[in-house]
């Protein structure tokens, strides 16, 4: 394994912040900002991909920016890893750049320019906290992740907003602050570094229940995976607009907030550490919980973005009891998970969208009978919903067939039967759904009324056609990614 | 002969006679004396650094007389970071402040320039000089001028604001006084290295703990730590939006310079924390500083009056880093100085283009300011957010180092309050975003549409760019914080 | 706060007084501080500097930079009496008096000075009859208090004495002038303005002196570099600290005079004792 | 500790104790009055106290003040005895700190006149009290 250096990292994180003050000084002429969006966009994912064979070549990028005390700098290093999780946070920035200019432009919202400069800014931060070498400059670029979204939330300005604004910041920037910032001082005063390796950087200094309470002030501490107790922000994060709810809310920023436990507990902690003091059964145990208890809770949901929302509070903890499981096919069913999941849950979100901005209708109750009126939009609906699911022909079933194998790697067959329940519950909140729009009869209020209800406009339909299409090609060839997570963990 | 270590104080005095003779002559040069003073005060101490970091110690004698006998200068890498620190941020605020003393104080422009390079001077020579003495006098100096412009801005509270301040700041002088007083009664030398070299000796006697406590005590007062700081944030608010501007950021951020340069340079850390066994109880009391500081910033409804008692609980993370009697503390302490120094600058920067364009600042007053003032928004913002402790502003790498020497020294309540006051601080300062955010203010709402389309009303043009300026060299000391601890704050710490 | 007062107090008390337990006796000549440094200025002074005034050696050479500041606090103090108290508005209210029959005029609400004759004069509000004896004394006493003045800045190098006393000593006597006629004699003598620029450039002459070694190739305040300025090179010392004590002297007197008149005034230089 | 002990004890620091009375006096002044004009007293005893203690430095028993006698007659050092002086910097220091003690009451000493201007009270309670009405 080499390690080469180069500026890409760097300039794939540049590209979106450099955008900022374009789009700020073309605000006056939409067209004009969007299509700069969109050739941000693109960059990104050009530079990203460029990478990639080295990557899959098994090489590393590595670029040290500053040093600021021995041991911990602002570094990237671009390994299989974060290399997964940028390809994901680049080709969506692009697919939810189309999808928020048909949502916000039909939907007349104002503050257009401030929403797409900090949706640009977020970009730049997750593909940062994708590249980060440490846990220094990956707790940076997690916290700037959540000051940029907490405008993107609050877009609307009204007192929902502020109050949803609110508990996002107390439950993101409280435990970020409050659990893992001590946490990552202690293991630099311990260690005298912060650099993730597979190794761990612990040799022998910690006692187990050092090491206990460590890990789960870093597991509770990036609450962004949403981790009860540490959930109810995401809920809340809903009122934000569509997209910022689709985007960051199903792909970047709770990914990120999963991808830092992931980070710690392969790179920090390293798998030796954890299955020799056994602390995979207690974050297996967390998560658990979290998986049954947010399952239920969205059964309950009317509202289709926070069924949506508790679904992915659920589906978050699939990947951290994945890797939690500490065996190869866990960790790998558990990693790739990210990647259906992100691609499964934003045609769900996408879908939302498009629902709410062609009839306004936000609850599940008021849906039946769409289908027939928007064809398209309900069959990705229900490709993204096989994807969560996961059942063929979706990729989603791949990543759970792993996990389901990990459980019996590991010999924690108990833990199978979570997720066979979970799956189960799954379905049922999401069958419904497809099953109503499709096979159910509209009500009679509905259908006096003289609007004539049908797709939503082409900047929202095809993207989450396209979401929808990967969703499915990601059954038959996720190759790609299953050779990143083997190069980046070495398994 | 290297004369800059003399000229970066002694220019702006120069300056401040001129420009008191200007008053009588043609007020409005009183500005440019003052602008080109800061300039060529700034351009001296920014050389000294280089020479400083180049060829180590420079010692410059006043009058041309030997150390302990006469006066000298001492300028080791320490001060030359805070002189240039000092230097530069009064020139930026002079530049930033043209319009607003135009708006507060038009009358007596000349007057209001001559005093503030008189406490310029003043903080610049505490900062420079190797003499305990000669640190009283400029003490004095500082606390003088800041007494006349406290009582200047606001015409009810300010005269008896300032009274309290007279009181409390003499007590603080004096008792300082005292301690020199006491040392010199066992020393009979005023020169920081000779005294130093005697008291070396001299480490049992009570006489000498006595005057180490009373130059603490003199200084603690002076820097307003915790249960000692009830004049500074009526002190600080009360005085025009020009002066407060340098006031918050040097004048205590210089009293923290001088605990720093006696513990180290005149008691030594042998003594302070091998014989006395003091450093227990002081990182107690800095964080009770912090958390109290917080505590009582919460209350406040006066912007001015919260951004006063940050202030106050940032004096705590500054001894408390300082008395953890570590490496790690120590370089967090004086990061902290330079960073502190920077984030209260910016702060108040935004502040007063507030101040400037809204007259008032209660947290009502601010409504709707993120569309009314972007700009200063933006650099308020990124200060907020280094106060608060967020990657990769400054301010979080001075915590980083602080909370490491904690860990070091195994104190975790000192720790835990640093934490719990960027918690405290987070929720100040979005108390602040969320009144400029969500709420529309009255006066300006467009046609029907509220907050959506309000007016811009923006500060002028000179505010705003040292503004952001400022804001966003926070960021770059912040990523550049380990090149200062690597060149100028561990090979100071590791050549004593 | 009495309570809370008492406590502070004893605790600073007993505090200092156990430092005191570890003091050298009083008067001791061989304690520390009368040893150390002591003796180096008592042997040195005068073979160094000429000047056989210790006091004023070190005051203005060995410790000069000291006092340079000292004048600076001074120079402060005076600006920051008169930031503080000036009023520039004038009173509307006024009085006059009829001096042959000593019937005084009450005049509200005018907007200008009336002009005054021989026969009125224009008095203060709390007027009392001047005393002729204490008017004729102090006219006569004021010149000789200032040539006293200067005596006692001349002499600071041979006698107790220097710029401050002997500033304050002027000063004095305009605050006499003040006292025994009324404020607007002493304001019409000497216009603020005079008093302003002398007050700085006091402190100017002082830093000025200071400052021009520097560009002579000596560091700052080092008198010795002037050498090309005066007659007597041996002296150079003793004459550039006349120079500085000058300029204290003026500085001194001009503030004091400054803040006297803002003071009594409430800064409207009009009425006042 | 006998009779014998304690009176060369008190010669040797009455003086000291005697500036710790008074500046405690002085502290007690400026903590606890309620006028401003004694509170402005207080302080003036207060650093009145810390010069007499520096004076007190200062004197050494069997010398006199600090001003070469006989310079004309004998010169060089040989002729200057450092016991015969007393020592001379703190007097120095003194006149320096006398002098900022004066700005200072100067300034506070505007500063009452202000607030007197404006509230007619130099009272502490009272001048709070003014303060809350409003």
């Amino acid at each position: 394994m080499n390690t080469i250096l180069s500026i890409k990292p760097l300039l794939a994180v540049l590209v979106s912040l450099l955008v900022i003050p374009v789009l700020v000084s073309s605000s006056d002429r939409p067209n004009v900002r969007e299509s700069w969006i969109f050739i941000a966009g693109t960059i990104t994912l050009l530079i990203v991909l460029s990478m990639l064979p080295v990557i899959l070549d098994g090489n590393q990028l590595a670029l040290t920016l500053f040093e600021i005390a021995p041991g911990a700098s602002i570094a990237f290093r671009v390994d299989g890893l974060g290399m997964l999780f940028a390809i994901v946070a680049a080709s969506l920035y692009i697919v939810t750049s189309i999808y928020s200019i048909g949502y916000m432009r039909g939907l007349k919202e104002h503050g257009q320019t401030r929403f797409v400069s900090f949706f640009a800014l977020a970009i730049s931060a997750t593909i940062g906290a994708a590249f980060s070498a440490n846990l220094l400059t990956l707790y940076m670029f997690y916290e700037i992740l959540s000051l940029a979204t907490y405008p993107l939330v609050t877009h609307h300005q009204d007192t929902k907003s502020m109050i949803s604004g609110r508990r996002y910041l107390i439950f993101i920037l409280g435990t970020s602050i409050g659990l893992v910032l001590p946490a990552m001082i202690y293991c630099y005063h311990v260690t005298g570094t912060l650099e993730f390796s597979t190794a761990g950087i612990f040799s022998d200094q910690l006692s187990k229940p050092a090491a206990t309470v460590l890990l789960l002030m870093f597991v509770f501490g990036f609450a962004k995976a949403g981790i009860m107790p540490f959930h109810s922000w995401l809920p809340a994060a809903m009122v934000a607009p569509t997209p910022v709810s689709a985007l960051l809310h199903a792909v970047a920023v709770v990914k990120v907030g999963v991808f830092s436990i992931i980070r710690v507990m392969t790179g920090i902690f390293g798998v030796e550490l954890l299955s020799t003091y056994n602390l995979g059964v207690v974050v297996m145990c967390i998560a658990s919980f979290t998986i049954l208890v947010g399952s239920c809770i969205a059964l309950s949901q009317d509202e289709l973005k926070r069924r949506l929302a508790y679904s992915t509070i659920s589906q978050l903890s699939y990947i951290i009891f994945g890797v939690a499981l500490l065996s190869p096919q866990g960790l790998l069913g558990g990693i790739i998970h990210i990647v259906m999941h992100a691609f499964g849950k934003i045609t769900l979100f996408f879908c939302a969208g498009a629902i709410f901005v062609a009839t306004g209708k936000k609850y599940v109750s008021q849906m039946s009978g769409l289908g027939k009126k928007m064809p398209f939009t309900f069959t990705a609906f229900f490709i993204g919903a096989l994807c969560v699911i996961g059942l063929p022909p979706s990729g989603g079933f791949y990543s759970k067939w792993n996990l389901i194998l990990g459980t019996l790697e590991a010999e924690q067959s108990i833990f199978m039967l979570v997720l066979l329940v979970s799956s189960f519950l799954n379905a049922f909140y999401f069958l419904p759904i497809v099953y109503k729009g499709f096979f159910e009869k509209s009500n009679e209020e509905d259908e006096n009324m003289p609007v004539k209800i049908r797709e939503a406009n082409l900047c929202l339909v095809i993207p989450l056609i396209i979401s929808a299409i990967i969703s499915i090609v990601l059954f038959f060839y996720p190759t790609v990614f299953v050779n990143l997570i083997k190069v980046g963990l070495a398994i | 002969m290297n004369n800059y270590p003399a000229l970066i104080v002694i220019a702006p005095l120069l300056a401040a006679l001129f420009a008191g003779l200007a008053v009588w002559i043609e007020d409005r040069l009183s500005y440019y004396i003052a602008i080109l003073g800061l300039a060529v005060s700034s351009f001296s101490a920014l050389k000294v650094l280089i020479q400083v970091i180049e060829s180590g110690t420079i010692q410059y004698k006043m009058a041309g007389w030997d150390a302990p006998v006469g006066i000298e200068y001492r300028i080791d890498l320490l001060n030359a970071m805070v002189l240039l620190l000092i230097s530069g941020i009064a020139l930026f605020n002079l530049i930033a402040s043209y319009k607003n003393v135009e708006q507060e104080i038009s009358d007596r422009k000349g007057s209001f320039y001559t005093i503030y390079l008189l406490f310029v001077t003043g903080l610049l020579g505490v900062t420079a000089t190797g003499d305990l003495f000669n640190l009283y006098v400029l003490i004095e100096i500082t606390s003088l001028t800041s007494y006349a412009m406290v009582a200047l801005s606001d015409k009810d509270r300010g005269p008896l604001a300032s009274l309290n301040y007279i009181f409390i700041g003499v007590i603080g002088a004096s008792f300082y006084l005292l301690g020199v007083g006491y040392l010199y009664m066992k020393t009979g030398s005023l020169n920081m290295m000779d005294v130093a070299d005697i008291i070396a000796s001299q480490h049992d006697s009570s006489t000498v703990l006595v005057g180490f406590i009373l130059c603490m005590i003199g200084v603690w007062i002076k820097m307003a730590l915790f249960p000692m700081h009830v004049w500074l944030p009526n002190a600080y608010s009360y005085s025009p939006v020009a002066f407060s501007r340098v006031v918050a950021p040097l004048m205590t951020k210089v009293m923290v310079y001088v605990m720093i340069r006696l513990m180290i340079t005149v008691f030594g850390f042998e003594y302070i924390f091998n014989t006395l066994h003091l450093s227990e109880a002081v990182v107690w009391l800095a964080t009770i500083a912090v958390l109290a500081g917080g505590v009582l910033a919460l209350a406040q409804d006066n912007l001015k009056k919260i951004l006063a008692y940050i202030i106050v609980c940032e004096i705590g993370y500054m001894v408390g880093g300082a008395w953890l009697g570590n490496q790690s503390g120590m370089t967090g302490a004086i990061l902290h100085l330079l960073n502190d120094a920077l984030m209260t600058f910016a702060l108040f920067l935004g502040l007063g283009n507030m101040v400037y364009m809204l007259g008032k600042v209660k947290l009502n007053n601010l409504q709707g300011l993120f569309s009314r003032m972007p700009w200063t928004m933006t650099g308020f913002v990124v200060a907020a957010f280094s106060i608060v402790g967020v990657p990769p502003t400054c301010g979080f790498f001075s915590k980083w180092y602080l909370i490491s020497g904690a860990f070091e020294a195994g104190a975790y309540h000192f720790a835990a309050a640093l934490i719990i006051s960027s918690l405290i601080c987070a929720i100040l300062f979005f108390k602040v975003f969320e009144i400029c955010f969500f709420q529309s203010s009255p006066d300006l709402q467009g046609q029907g549409h509220g907050h959506k389309f309000q007016v811009m009303a923006e500060a002028p043009v000179s505010m705003l760019i040292v503004s952001n300026l400022v804001s966003f060299s926070l960021i770059v000391v912040g990523v550049f914080s380990g090149t200062i601890v690597k060149t100028i704050i561990l090979p100071f710490l590791q050549g004593i | 706060m009495k309570f809370f007062g008492f406590v502070v107090v004893c605790l600073v008390g007993g505090l200092l007084l156990y430092g005191t337990a570890d003091f050298p006796d009083w008067g001791d000549p061989d304690s520390p501080a009368s040893t150390h440094l002591s003796d180096i200025y008592i042997e040195h002074a005068f073979e160094q500097t000429q000047v056989p005034n210790i006091v004023t050696a070190i005051l203005a050479d060995y410790r000069g930079f000291d006092t340079m500041f000292e004048t600076a606090v001074i120079f402060c103090a005076g600006l920051a009496c008169f930031l503080l108290l000036r009023d520039f508005k004038e009173r509307k209210e006024r009085f006059y008096r009829h001096v042959p029959t000593g019937v005084i005029l009450h005049v509200k609400n005018s907007k200008k000075a009336l002009r005054v004759g021989r026969d009125f004069e224009h008095i203060d509000k709390d007027w009392i009859p001047s005393d002729l004896i204490i008017k004729t004394v102090c006219r006569i006493l004021i010149p000789f208090i200032q040539i006293y003045a200067l005596y006692v800045v001349a002499h600071g190098d041979f006698s107790p004495g220097g710029g401050f006393q002997g500033g304050v000593i002027f000063g004095s006597s305009l605050i006499l002038l003040a006292i025994s006629y009324d404020l607007k004699i002493l304001v019409r003598r000497i216009k603020e303005k005079v008093l302003g620029i002398c007050a700085a450039a006091g402190v100017l002459v002082y830093v000025g002196i200071a400052a021009i070694c520097m560009p002579m190739g000596k560091s700052f305040l080092d008198y010795s570099a002037l050498e090309m300025f005066v007659f007597d090179p041996h002296h150079v010392r003793a004459l550039g600290m006349l120079g500085v004590e000058i300029g204290v002297g003026i500085a001194v007197a001009a503030v004091m005079a400054i803040i006297y008149i803002n003071i009594v005034s409430e800064g409207r230089h009009d009425e006042g004792l | 500790m006998g009779m014998t002990d304690i009176i060369p004890l008190i010669v040797a620091k009455y003086n000291y104790w005697l500036f710790v009375v008074l500046m405690m006096i002085g502290l007690y002044a400026m903590i606890a009055k309620n006028n401003l004009i004694k509170k402005l007293v207080g302080m003036n005893i207060f650093q009145t106290a810390i010069i007499l203690f520096y004076v007190s430095i200062g004197y050494k028993s069997g010398a006199t003040l600090p001003i070469i006698q006989n310079v004309h007659e004998g010169h060089g050092h040989a002729a200057i005895h450092a016991a015969d002086y007393i020592n001379p910097l703190p007097h120095v220091l003194m006149l320096t700190a006398i002098v900022v003690s004066v700005a200072t009451f100067g300034v506070a000493m505007a500063l009452a006149v202000k607030i007197y201007q404006r509230y007619h009270t130099l009272e502490e309670d009272e001048l709070r009290m003014r303060l809350s009405e409003k």
